[in-house]
């Protein structure tokens, strides 16, 4: 047997969490010991999840790499795979190859405070490094976490949310776009960037990871701006169409930069050296 | 072509129109369609035997449209898609001035679509000698001999859907092939998954299809996919007495007949 | 060897013919089991695509059957139908698809005894016909290593 | 290093294919059909078209198919069992009558398929494969293999590069590899001693029609430019060009499912089509023809020279020649060249 870079590992899925509304979250174990032995991978990889009959598809490792023995992946039943893998149960079989991608520098923001913003289905992504931090608490100095959704439903990881809202090193701040509110809801109301701005943050020595809808990116850049963060302190990840993952398929580059090698992570600074194609 | 040239200068530069579509000289042997949006470039226009390329084609399309009211020198096919196009609803009045170009080589310059359709109702739709005596020679074979003949003819299609962009009729923002659920048709070229594209093809095209080829035309590997439009076009005449493109009036697939013909039904 | 038994996939319309095959059951009439009824809500609603795909999942012959003219749930479904039947036929036998293995019929929510009668005459002629190897062979692409045209 | 130059008859050309089909070697070779020559299986000698300037479509279907199964995959009731393509069973292949410019489209798929990840897909198929390079004494308009650094008679990344001396002559043939020794050494007596060994006079001409390098150090600061927008009014956004492409690597992935069995599949795939890079959402980075066509040259004149050392293109002129609407990528990179930022 050669070394076939797309042949996936076989994952069995162990547990199903219902997140929001047609959002999952998957917990995948490696049906084959040894597979598990020689994966690892870091904080902001992604990978090819696939249903075998459907196809495959692209997200993040949900799960942090402090937790061994299993990852997790959340997704929104969207397209024909999402779909299709919407539709497996506890216990089925799926494919997953990866890691790929570059990774958040973890190690370089050792004593630093975090700020983490997220918008909607984009924590997941950032989950996976929130949860590194967090396993790694006495590493960093303040953890700060603004996460928002349009609804209260739309919230994903409300256990989680809860459990980082009750720590005390932790600040959560959630809020839901005006109109999504439910009439018992404490947290704040209003988009996100606003609510950056109304928070305020200090960006003494800290580095801000944004991830979320492009619109979202877009306004809260400048608002970090005016705290005082510069391009080089804020971290975002780009979402491109992709097939292979590894540089080759030709999809996910933005100009010369392959979201797949070069990516998913990239700093302010390099997304502003980037042609406008993404 | 002088008049033409002279035509579309005035066009342009009394703003009645903001693009004249025509011909010019391409590389090598070729034609191929010019955008003239100044006067200047109205000289490069051109029109000769060689010019076949079907430019409604470019009616439908994003970037053309974007540009505003167009002029198009319009041979007799590409007047039959101009008119089908309309009676889609896809191109008005308002937005096409369509510079006819007879099958005599002389340029009439239409008042609106009407006349065009008028015009065009002149002429019959005609399948050439040349693929009449293909359609004949697959009549006579036999089922299975048609099946290997065109199972042996759409192995080498690659899918790289030209057939379908050179198409004036095919502009669908998202084909048929382009969704996954269900996936109709394999996205990989395979053997039957070929046929069924091109089957999917002409059934869209039934009714529609003004044989103008260019499917044919656009083909990198030359492979006869017109005869299957073409076996349509004549179906379309034994069975429902023919359709000529009309700005009004039922299209002939989203219509019947009481009296349809159904001795193969039980 | 055993006898061959066609696999036949019937795509009927919900109105009439699906009630008439349910009638055939109510009525006791035995005819060949080869059959598996896809139902739709309209005839006007059996895409030719489903057609083709049946005999890609090795289907050896297909029955459509709807209400007859004049008698559609929905005024006109079956004569937009029959239209699109004609051309497709003809252009599946310009293809060189095997038409003897599409059936059409019209079949009433009375008529029990005409649908076995249908059934029964499609498995025969099919049987006759053999299994339906020519699409098969080309259908079964995964089978193939690679494709080069 | 000294090339081994030997003499090739005219009438041993014939005897040669002979040879290696009783040899049970597989043979592909330019054929005609509806008027376009590509490469098929060769049956015979006779079958073998010759005098063309080009193939309709370029060698690269052999080593990397237009659909390819990846991985077979089948259900049961005790699981799933997934089994990848076993490469063993390739059969070693002879790729007859290559030009030097597809010969050299070889070397720079490989270097997209080995671009840090190995793809042993490709590898393997590659390494199974022979090329029989046939030197060009005629060109068209359309060729261009000299201004990306090619030539008629390149002998990169053929193993043996044949070059007719004269109209009806002998052939020069050129043993470059070990693959072209062991063919070698299956017909040695066809392989006479060369006395005559400058091909030079004998090839096509093909001039120089544009600086490869300054191409590529303009394109850096010719993104936004409207000379994409100009030049790709008429393109129709189909994947002809892609298709005959000796370079293009694009590639899309599918599942083929047959009830509980099937196979995951790679198939080719176009950056010129308008959903190639549309998200889910139905956000598309490229939505815009000419941000596609610019993708098309920015990533074979731009991206591939930065990240991969090697241009994407090899002047063999097939996307334009196969271009339903006349879009001539040479025209078009010399109007790159001419035009002021």
């Amino acid at each position: 047997m050669i070394d076939n870079l797309y042949m996936p590992y076989l994952m069995r899925i162990e547990r199903i969490t219902y997140e929001a509304p047609g959002v999952k979250t998957f917990m995948l174990k490696f049906v084959n010991d040894a597979d598990q032995e020689k994966f690892s991978y870091k904080a902001g990889q992604f990978g090819e999840y696939s249903v075998y009959g459907v196809g495959e598809s692209t997200f993040c490792i949900a799960s942090p790499p402090t937790r061994k023995g299993y990852i997790e992946c959340t997704f929104r039943q969207t397209g024909k795979v999402t779909n299709a893998l919407s539709g497996c149960e506890e216990g089925s079989i799926i494919g997953f190859r990866g890691p790929y991608g570059n990774v958040f520098p973890i190690d370089e923001w050792k004593g630093k405070s975090l700020l983490f913003i997220a918008g909607g289905i984009a924590l997941p992504p950032m989950r996976c490094v929130i949860w590194n931090a967090l396993d790694l608490r006495e590493n960093f100095k303040d953890i700060t976490i603004i996460y928002g959704a349009r609804t209260v439903k739309d919230l994903v990881y409300k256990e989680e949310l809860k459990d980082w809202e009750l720590r005390k090193d932790v600040r959560l701040v959630t809020t839901v776009d005006p109109g999504g509110e439910s009439p018992d809801w404490k947290g704040e109301v209003g988009f996100v960037p606003t609510i950056v701005e109304k928070i305020a943050p200090s960006s003494k020595d800290t580095i801000a990871i944004v991830c979320g809808p492009p619109v979202m990116i877009k306004y809260t850049f400048p608002v970090l701006a005016k705290l005082g963060f510069t391009d080089e302190m804020i971290y975002t990840t780009l979402e491109n169409r992709m097939k292979c993952g590894f540089g080759k398929c030709g999809r996910c580059n933005v100009g010369k930069v392959y979201v797949c090698k070069d990516g998913p992570v990239f700093t302010a600074a390099q997304l502003k050296e980037l042609p406008d194609e993404y | 072509m002088v008049d033409l040239i002279k035509r579309a200068k005035e066009l342009i530069e009394s703003s009645s129109v903001k693009v004249v579509i025509g011909y010019e000289q391409g590389t090598g042997n070729k034609t191929r369609a010019l955008f003239v949006e100044n006067s200047e470039d109205a000289d490069k226009l051109i029109f000769d035997s060689r010019c076949i390329q079907n430019l409604a084609a470019y009616i439908t399309k994003k970037e053309i449209k974007e540009k505003g009211k167009m002029a198009v020198a319009a041979t007799l096919p590409v007047m039959r898609s101009i008119i089908q196009l309309a009676s889609e609803f896809q191109v008005t009045d308002a937005n096409i001035l369509v510079l006819g170009i007879t099958p005599e080589s002389k340029l009439i310059e239409f008042g609106n679509l009407a006349e065009v359709e008028k015009f065009v109702h002149q002429y019959e739709i005609e399948i050439d000698v040349r693929n009449k005596e293909m359609l004949d020679k697959l009549e006579k074979m036999t089922q299975p001999e048609r099946w290997q003949f065109w199972i042996d003819e759409l192995a080498p299609c690659f899918k790289c859907y030209a057939c379908r962009a050179a198409c004036p009729m095919c502009y669908c923002s998202r084909c048929t092939v382009d969704f996954n659920q269900p996936q109709w048709i394999p996205v990989p070229s395979t053997e039957l998954g070929n046929l069924e594209w091109h089957i999917m093809r002409a059934i869209h095209l039934t009714g529609r299809c003004i044989d103008c080829d260019a499917c044919y035309n656009a083909c990198p590997l030359s492979i006869p996919i017109n005869l299957l439009t073409k076996r349509m076009l004549l179906d379309a005449k034994e069975h429902f007495g023919g359709y000529q493109p009309a700005l009004k009036g039922e299209h002939l697939m989203s219509t019947y007949k009481p009296d349809d013909k159904e001795n193969f039904i039980q | 060897m055993a006898e061959f038994e066609p696999k036949i996939v019937a795509f009927v319309c919900n109105w009439c013919t699906y009630a008439g095959a349910d009638l055939t059951g109510t009525s006791r009439i035995k005819y060949a089991s080869n059959v598996r009824i896809i139902r739709f809500p309209c005839t006007g609603r059996i895409d030719y695509m489903l057609l083709l795909k049946a005999f890609d999942e090795g289907a050896d012959g297909i029955i459509v059957s709807g209400c007859h003219p004049n008698d559609c749930h929905y005024t006109s479904g079956n004569f937009h139908a029959r239209r699109r039947w004609i051309m497709f036929r003809s252009l599946c036998n310009f293809t060189g698809i095997d038409t003897n293995r599409i059936k059409f019929s019209w079949v009433s929510a009375a008529e029990g005894a005409k649908w076995a009668d249908i059934v029964n005459a499609t498995v025969k002629s099919i049987r006759e016909l053999g299994p339906y190897t020519e699409y098969k062979k080309v259908a079964k692409y995964p089978e193939k290593e690679v494709n080069h045209g | 290093m000294n090339i081994d130059k030997r003499l090739v008859r005219k009438d041993s050309l014939e005897k040669l294919f002979d040879i290696l089909k009783q040899n049970s070697k597989k043979i592909y070779a330019p054929s005609e059909k509806n008027g376009k020559i590509t490469f098929r299986d060769a049956e015979n000698f006779k079958g073998i078209s010759t005098g063309y300037i080009q193939t309709t479509q370029s060698s690269k279907d052999i080593t990397f198919p237009r659909a390819e199964k990846i991985l077979d995959y089948s259900k049961s009731k005790e699981g799933m069992s997934v089994k990848g393509i076993d490469l063993k069973e390739i059969p070693e292949i002879i790729l007859w009558g290559v030009r030097p410019c597809d010969a050299n489209g070889i070397g720079e798929l490989s270097s997209i398929f080995n671009w840090d990840y190995k793809d042993e897909i490709y590898n393997n198929r590659l390494s199974k494969v022979t090329v029989f390079g046939f030197s060009c004494n005629k060109s068209d308009e359309y060729c261009f293999c000299t201004s990306v650094g090619g030539n008629p008679g390149n002998t990169l990344g053929s193993d043996i590069l044949f070059t007719r001396m004269g109209d009806d002559g002998d052939y020069l043939a050129e043993i470059l590899t070990e693959k072209g020794n062991v063919i070698v050494s299956i017909a040695p007596q066809l392989f006479e001693k060369s006395e005559n060994s400058e091909k030079e006079k004998y090839l096509a001409e093909v001039p120089v029609r544009f600086n490869h390098e300054e191409i590529k150090n303009k394109l850096d600061k010719f993104f936004e430019s409207k000379e994409w927008i100009e030049q790709s009014l008429r393109c129709l956004g189909c994947g002809a060009c892609a298709y005959v492409c000796p370079t293009c690597a694009c590639f899309d992935i599918q599942d083929e499912a047959h009830g509980k069995k099937g196979s995951r599949v790679r198939c080719w795939d176009s950056c010129g089509f308008s959903h190639f890079t549309i998200h889910t959402s139905g956000h598309n980075p490229r939505d815009a023809q000419s941000q596609r066509w610019r993708q098309r040259i920015m990533h074979k004149f731009s991206y591939m020279p930065e990240r991969l050392s090697v241009y994407g293109c090899t002047g063999c002129g097939r996307c334009s020649r196969a271009c339903p609407v006349d879009m001539n990528i040479l025209e078009n990179l010399i109007s790159i060249q001419e035009v002021t930022i």
